[in-house]
């Protein structure tokens, strides 16, 4: 059952050192920062942090990082332009590092969210990250066993919810948020929206209510300007 | 002027009347080569200059992994939109007949062979169509894959795009890659400032070349002169 | 009229002052320990009585295997849609906040363990909750699943709802299914006309009787009378 | 590319025989009868489907399966109240029948769109439907070995389509329409409805244009006196 907060603080409330916290996003466009900033407010440690990216400037995620609060980053492209927190704690041993292939990080949410206890990728074949992975041919091709990643949170930005948690999203800052809210025991969604129920077209919900368990708005203005950078 | 060479390379096509392409041109020919009403990736970076090149009675439909298929040019001024970028965070438009999906099916999309072409950068590629291109191998660099080991194995045809030669003046294509690989025997062709290049189960083969002829290019790559099908 | 029982059976709860439940009774028993909020699946058949006695206060949201949450009553005249069916291909109707999604969605919904409850129909259940619904095992029968293996395994808890006894008498809640099985270990309760049984790891244990004392009931299911949590 | 077609017959054309054949639709809702009855007229034998179940009456599968025009049914439940013509050439041994989970069904034929080499499915685990099929423990729990089904060709049912092939359902209907074209080489569809290019939402198409190949908008009065039966 979903339940709508008024509060990004209270929606965050309870995570526990520890959690393994997927967090929505591919660079700014669907990143929660407002969440994110929730939860080095609230303060839980030692976190297993699943995302596309590790952070960006001195926000959201880097934030997070810097604040000390990050065991391990599972990614798929922690390197940017402006991502020297990561470099820095990863440079010095401070934070471990699993990279994944962005397909694959995808779908072992997926996989988590769906039940699925392991699939076979043809991504990463005779690579690098086929280090220490099962492989097997089927069907006359080479494939890598691959297994979920669930997450004990997920936060996700969406653009609107109904009050029972129905999710729509805007363009392509849907990314990584659907598949999160599948995959995590707790889904915390940050919106920019609230709309009445009835008002979102059954044919067009993204995430339907059943994925979701906390919601709260948030400043569109702010999400903007931070996406917009 | 287009010289149709005829000794030893039949097929291959040698423009000797101007020097090396720009990588502007590069993306122009890959346009060029881009088969009507393709569905296609572009990558980050270099590639996405494809798309300046493309016009629309070709049909082509630009898919962006972070989630939209219909993908149109980067957004200037006022459509700059901070939900709507491409893979490498560029903001774009989107077209008539756009659809927007989430990560695991846009990369279902892709692992399953329904793009048509995908354009990547390189550091190596072997003549076998082996690609490098995510990680230099360096021990101080940060390991960092995105998407492109997913873009090598998922397109009917990968094609890439780069430079030749190193700036040191170093083949990149190879007998075999000395840096980490992103993908076995996943390109099927090669465009470049000098030449367009196949490759794949029976080595090299120049198709197309600029500012040098083909047998001059197989020597300095180091390819079998005779019919540059071989690496030597 | 309730009579807690405080001899053997400390927590089962017998109602001796009528006789069995009807099978839409049995239904309105299930509606009644639906937690508040709970994501239901109601299969097909007799299980689906259970919407009816769902009241909108109770927030329970209904899936249906073939794409839907929010799904609503049956549907009756005019609201008849040849688009709009539940898993039984009964026309039902749709609710404010509903949402449609394809079958492998909806499978990934039940499979990843998202659903609170699932309702059931069986041919038999074991006393660790193992379930026997989907076919009998007859030499001329026509084996089809549908999407019942699929429920057993997903939903955080499945409730099967049958009578307690075959037509000629004979238990339906076994030691070992014999027919064939649909899922192991899956069922948390039984509601039957004469009984809801707990049944899992720990063996059946009665919780509440219509029409019979705890004690009666376990002897002709064959439980053990001390404490109804073991099987003989 | 996707093309749109004036008539069922030529959006059917050259469906060879002993084709696998992924035919959408859960009961009448969603099912391509045009097409079906259109591969009737075409001729095509030796034919393996793929649906959810095996026909009803003398109308769609049942009338291919009367026609003898199909070798084997993949299909989760083909017993229904008006399945005689099915149960028949089972019985008689004119038909090959394999059983699949519902959930197995759409996660296999999305795994053959997906590009996944196979998948540990939990579903029906212990049961006689896990005969022959890998079994594997994961993290505490056992799931069976599944593979994809691919199919040469898909008959699906939409509700509209653009002229570039995007596609949207009508409620229950959508079912294994969106799984079922992403998992075939050749996607025919027919649809009660063309709409104009930019007609339909970007955040709404739930079948994007890449997984559809050919298109025939057929007479939706037929289609809906059937889905009433």
């Amino acid at each position: 059952m979903t339940t709508t907060y008024d509060s990004v603080d209270e929606a965050v409330a309870g995570i526990e050192d520890g959690s393994t916290v997927l967090v929505g996003g591919f660079g700014l466009a669907g990143m929660p920062f407002d969440l994110i900033d929730g939860l080095i407010r609230q303060g839980a440690s030692d976190l297993t942090i699943v995302s596309n990216n590790a952070g960006n400037g001195e926000v959201g995620l880097a934030a997070l990082l810097k604040a000390g609060r990050v065991r391990k980053v599972i990614c798929s492209f922690p390197r940017q332009a402006d991502s020297y927190v990561f470099d820095e704690l990863y440079r010095s041993g401070k934070v471990e590092l699993e990279v994944v292939p962005q397909g694959n990080l995808a779908e072992r949410m997926r996989a988590a969210g769906a039940g699925i206890g392991g699939f076979y990728s043809p991504t990463a074949v005779g690579t690098p990250l086929a280090d220490g992975k099962e492989q097997r041919r089927i069907d006359g091709r080479d494939y890598l066993l691959e297994f979920p990643i669930k997450g004990d949170y997920a936060l996700v930005s969406a653009y609107r919810a109904d009050p029972m948690g129905n999710l729509v999203y805007r363009k392509t800052a849907r990314n990584f948020g659907p598949v999160m809210a599948t995959a995590a025991t707790t889904t915390i969604v940050q919106v920019s929206e609230r709309v009445p129920l009835g008002s979102l077209d059954p044919e067009a919900v993204v995430t339907p209510s059943i994925f979701v368990d906390r919601v709260v708005q948030v400043d569109a203005r702010s999400y903007s300007v931070q996406g917009a950078r | 002027m287009t010289t149709p060479a005829t000794t030893e390379t039949p097929s291959v096509i040698e423009h000797l009347d101007r020097g090396p392409l720009s990588m502007n041109e590069v993306a122009g020919v890959i346009a060029r080569d881009m088969p009507a009403g393709a569905y296609a990736n572009l990558g980050i970076g270099h590639p996405t200059k494809v798309a300046d090149h493309l016009t629309a009675d070709r049909g082509v439909v630009l898919h962006t992994e972070n989630g939209m298929l219909g993908m149109g040019p980067k957004a200037v001024g006022d459509q700059v939109d901070p939900d709507l970028t491409n893979a490498g965070k560029v903001p774009v438009t989107e077209l008539p007949g756009a659809a927007y999906f989430h990560h695991a099916d846009s990369f279902a999309m892709m692992r399953g062979g329904h793009l048509d072409v995908c354009v990547l950068g390189a550091y190596q590629v072997s003549v076998h169509g082996d690609l490098a291109n995510w990680h230099t191998g360096g021990a101080g660099d940060i390991p960092a894959v995105g998407g492109a080991m997913d873009l090598a194995i998922g397109a009917k045809q990968v094609f890439v795009m780069m430079t030749l030669f190193t700036k040191t003046g170093e083949p990149k294509i190879v007998a075999e890659c000395s840096y980490p690989l992103t993908g076995v025997g996943c390109v099927s062709r090669v465009y470049s400032d000098h030449a367009v290049i196949e490759v794949g189960p029976d080595g090299a083969r120049l198709l197309e070349t600029w500012g040098a002829p083909a047998a001059e290019l197989a020597e300095r790559l180091g390819l079998a002169r005779s019919d540059q099908q071989t690496h030597r």
